[in-house]
């Protein structure tokens, strides 16, 4: 019986995962420089759409995905956190560039180095910015791992990365 | 009797579909209430007051105009369909009630109801 | 007008306001005592023949680790850091960070001494603030440079905003990098840092990757 | 009522916080808050060395980062007291007007969109892509592109940059054309801007507003003419100028602005001084490096032994006959041709002193202003150097910020739904802004 059952189940896993992985509705959280590479992507040439995710949903109750796109400071790091958990399951992130992956050449006392320090991440894409192409290809990991997750959305608990200490130099 | 049959199988099928889709959405979407996430979402902060309370007399009064004139669209399709048959003097009684509803749009045009300041 | 012209113009209306003056590659600069400027800045905006209209630029910068040796860089263990002398000499040099006179009884005309390292108390040594103004004049197309000497316990000077509105934001910039106070301003509060952060991140003596997280860890 | 247009909103392109006090649709009053991008660029630039800056001021104004490299190169050009040969004034003239256009294209493409002429977007996007591509074939990257140098630029105008630059000016043209018959004249578009975010010019000057800014309001300052630095002085352009200081005539202003650009360009171009692309033909007979590699690796020696390597001007490093052309011939600034750096040993000195950590460019100590004309408005660096490798104060006198601060007489008196066009039109950039 669980198999027949499980056949059932899988099937419908399937069957979701195919509905969710090609109508990603994005909530683009954009700050900074990324944002342009973002708007190139979007946009006729290089078209986000031809993938089902060219709906951008500017508020968290409407989208799946939250696009992180541009350094994150730490005065901006409590509204991100906000809009995250507002979002309604089942929802994903992708970190979009360099500065939401680890912080990058920003090492200061503005930045958070990488969001995955308070958010769970499901695809980084690195780049300062990426080009539209990473992005794309982003998207399509993005969409493998929505296709092979289990129908109840439930994700592996996010690992947050261990607390490296870092020397302090003037 | 037969003519009604379409009607009732356009409002089951809209039924049918609409139901089915509010019915899968909130049987397979996983559901993870959060105290946050129950909050009004005020572009990533916390809002100041929610919109209770009274509200400017301008909306209400936009939204009274809008429904006094929209509303008469209602007459005017059923008019429309049955044209041919009503004649010269259908196409008369359409004109006078048009002709009323616009002295009233006219009148509040001309006091100012339709500017916002 | 050319730099020299101003700078003398300037001179001759506040004698004793001005305490030195240079036009470093072509740059007219005028060091202003910090009870003056509210006067000089006023007569720069209304008087025709400087007509300053706009007030480019405010801000700050913090000469007190100037000429100090760099500390070694974080992968050399040698600890010895390597800064050769600079290889560009300089016919006309730069007089140095303007010299700040102490605010009790300005020694009147103090000789604008070269900037000694170990500057003693009250002798005029190397200001440790130093906030910058930039003028602009659209008709006359001048530019002159201002700089206030202010010294780090008291790090107040009078606020420009009642001349330029401009200035209110660009004096809000500067207490929140510098922490120097601006006399005269309506709401002085951070602008740029998030009101939980302590201390002045644009200061020499606060750490570059110092962090204060409002939210997650503090890597 | 107290609403919260908060950063992230895509009005409010993500950073920027507006506490509004409403009455109806009016808004009555506004406290705007802002440093939600701030990343320390002026604590980073003391950190690194003169030439590890420029990618930093890439990231000031993301959308006209050709222009930034050019204001900060061209401030320690003047710290330093040297001067740039005139191909590369030309060069840096050309890529920072084709910035210009890029930055207004995204501007009023997304103030347009805002309002929801969305086609118009796409097409403005589409001709900034042809523009990006201009700027990868010379830089090697679209956005954060890092190409000038203190003392000159990385690399110079590669071959067949004419055409490819005449046909994507050409679009740019054609895309401008039909936006302003999709947008000048469309009833709903006149309706919202014209009239709103109006600002008289004694405002504008006391809040120290620069740019298109400024200009809309009839007040002709543009550095560009007030000042001129580069060969701005040789070129034949016009500064539009608006009246009535409002959403419509910024508009207005930034599309005539482009239009002049696209003129600015086409005169650099033609008369750049020709400077040879690649090696010259008659001093040895060139080989391309591939080929060079290949006989020397099934050992002819012969072919090769007489023969003059030539590599691509730009990724590749600079072909050593045309690298005088874009530097400023200061051994102590600028970095060696990449033969010769590999060639000689003076070469590999001068590599080295300028590389290594504590050496690089050690300018004089001194403080410096230099004003550039960027999209936004003035955009100043203010350099202070204590004659050690790396600046000791760098500070960016951001053209928007002063907008920014006008913001509260641009809004008030308005109504909620202007919000939108007028923070369209004033064209705040986030790294600018905050830096």
């Amino acid at each position: 019986m669980s198999d027949h059952a499980g056949f059932f189940t899988s099937r419908l896993d399937e069957a979701l995962g195919w509905a969710r992985k090609f109508s990603i509705f994005q909530y683009p959280f954009v700050t900074a420089c990324c944002g342009m590479e973002y708007m190139a992507t979007a946009c006729s040439h290089y078209d986000v759409d031809r993938f089902g995710a060219g709906l951008p949903r500017f508020s968290p109750r409407q989208a799946d995905v939250l696009f992180v796109v541009g350094t994150i400071s730490h005065k901006m790091a409590p509204v991100l956190v906000r809009i995250y958990e507002q979002m309604a399951e089942p929802k994903w992130v992708v970190s979009f560039g360099v500065c939401t992956c680890t912080g990058g050449f920003y090492d200061n006392y503005a930045t958070v180095m990488g969001i995955d320090t308070i958010i769970p991440v499901d695809v980084y894409i690195p780049g300062c910015p990426p080009r539209p192409e990473y992005v794309l290809d982003g998207l399509l990991k993005l969409q493998a791992k929505i296709q092979a997750q289990h129908s109840s959305g439930q994700r592996p608990a996010a690992e947050i990365r261990p607390e490296l200490e870092r020397p302090v130099f003037d | 009797m037969s003519e009604y049959v379409g009607i009732v199988i356009f409002f089951v099928l809209a039924g049918t579909v609409a139901g089915a889709f509010v019915a899968l959405g909130s049987v397979l979407g996983p559901k993870k209430p959060s105290a946050v996430k129950s909050e009004a979402f005020e572009c990533g902060e916390v809002a100041f007051s929610l919109p209770v309370g009274h509200v400017a007399v301008k909306f209400y009064l936009t939204a009274i105009l809008f429904i006094l004139f929209d509303v008469e669209l209602v007459f005017v399709y059923p008019w429309a369909v049955a044209f041919r048959g009503l004649g010269a003097s259908g196409l008369v009684e359409m004109v006078v009630f048009l002709g009323i509803l616009m002295a009233g749009f006219f009148y509040a045009w001309d006091n100012g109801a339709l500017e916002w300041h | 007008m050319n730099a020299a012209s101003l700078i003398q113009a300037v001179k001759d209306r506040f004698p004793d306001g001005v305490k030195a003056s240079h036009s470093y590659r072509g740059d007219a600069t005028v060091i202003v005592g910090r009870e003056f400027l509210l006067e000089v800045a006023r007569t720069l905006k209304e008087d025709p023949a400087f007509q300053m209209s706009f007030l480019m630029d405010l801000t700050a910068v913090d000469f007190s680790t100037f000429g100090a040796k760099r500390s070694p860089a974080f992968f050399s263990n040698s600890g010895v850091a390597v800064s050769p002398s600079p290889e560009f000499p300089d016919e006309d040099p730069w007089p140095g960070p303007p010299v700040s006179h102490p605010s009790a009884g300005a020694a009147l005309g103090a000789p604008a001494s070269h900037p000694s390292a170990g500057a003693a108390l009250g002798a005029p040594g190397p200001a440790h603030f130093v906030v910058v103004y930039h003028f602009y004049s659209l008709p006359l197309k001048h530019r002159l440079r201002l700089e206030v000497p202010v010294e780090e316990d008291d790090a107040e000077v009078d606020s420009l905003s009642s001349l330029w509105a401009g200035a209110d934001w660009l004096e809000r910039e500067v207490w929140d990098m510098f922490g120097i106070r601006f006399r005269g301003h309506q709401n002085l509060k951070r602008i740029l840092m998030y009101e939980g952060f302590a201390g002045h991140p644009l200061r020499k003596d606060y750490p570059v990757n110092k962090r204060q997280p409002l939210i997650g860890p503090v890597n | 009522m107290l609403l919260n247009v908060g950063p992230a909103h895509p009005a409010m392109h993500g950073i920027i916080r507006i506490v509004t006090k409403l009455d109806g649709e009016l808004v009555k009053d506004i406290d705007v808050e802002i440093g939600y991008l701030h990343r320390g660029f002026e604590k980073m630039a003391e950190t690194v060395d003169y030439n590890g800056v420029i990618p930093y001021t890439d990231r000031l104004n993301y959308v006209s980062p050709l222009i930034n490299n050019m204001g900060y190169c061209m401030a320690v050009e003047k710290l330093l007291g040297i001067s740039v040969p005139e191909r590369c004034h030309y060069i840096r003239v050309i890529v920072s007007e084709i910035s210009r256009i890029t930055d207004h294209l995204t501007c009023v493409g997304a103030g347009a969109m805002e309002l929801g002429a969305f086609s118009v977007f796409l097409y403005m996007i589409k001709a900034r892509e042809y523009l990006w591509e201009l700027v990868e074939m010379v830089t090697g990257a679209r956005l954060t592109v890092s190409y000038c140098r203190v003392g000159g630029v990385k690399g110079d105008l590669p071959e067949g940059f004419d055409e490819r630059c005449g046909k994507a000016l050409q679009e740019t043209r054609k895309v401008l054309v039909e936006s302003d018959a999709l947008l000048t004249r469309n009833r709903i578009f006149v309706d919202r801007m014209s009239g709103t975010g109006k600002i008289s010019s004694e405002d504008a000057i006391s809040y120290g507003i620069t740019g298109p800014f400024l200009r809309s309001t009839g007040v002709a300052y543009d550095v560009r003419k007030d000042c001129p630095y580069a060969v701005y002085d040789r070129l034949q352009f016009d500064v539009p100028v608006g009246t009535r200081g409002d959403n419509y005539d910024r508009f207005l202003v930034r599309m005539e602005e482009m239009e002049q650009s696209i003129r600015i360009i086409e005169q650099a171009l033609r008369d750049i001084p020709p400077g040879p692309f690649l090696a010259h033909a008659e001093t040895g007979r060139p080989i391309p490096a591939a080929e060079m590699v290949d006989e020397g690796k099934i050992g002819n020696i012969a072919a090769i032994v007489d023969r003059r390597v030539v590599t691509d001007p730009t990724l590749e490093g600079a072909a050593k006959s045309q690298h005088p052309n874009i530097e400023a011939g200061e051994k102590r600034v600028f970095l060696p041709a990449k033969e010769d750096t590999f060639g000689n040993i003076e070469g590999l000195m001068q590599q080295f002193k300028l590389v290594m950590y504590g050496h690089g460019i050690r300018p004089p100590k001194g403080e410096v202003y230099f004003p550039v004309e960027g999209a936004n408005g003035e955009l100043g660096f203010y350099i202070v150097s204590d004659g050690t490798s790396s600046a000791y104060r760098v500070r960016v006198r951001p053209p928007c910020f002063a907008i920014m601060s006008a913001l509260p007489k641009l809004l008030i008196g308005d109504m909620m739904a202007d919000v939108t066009p007028t923070f369209g039109s004033v064209n705040m950039i986030g790294g600018e802004l905050d830096r």
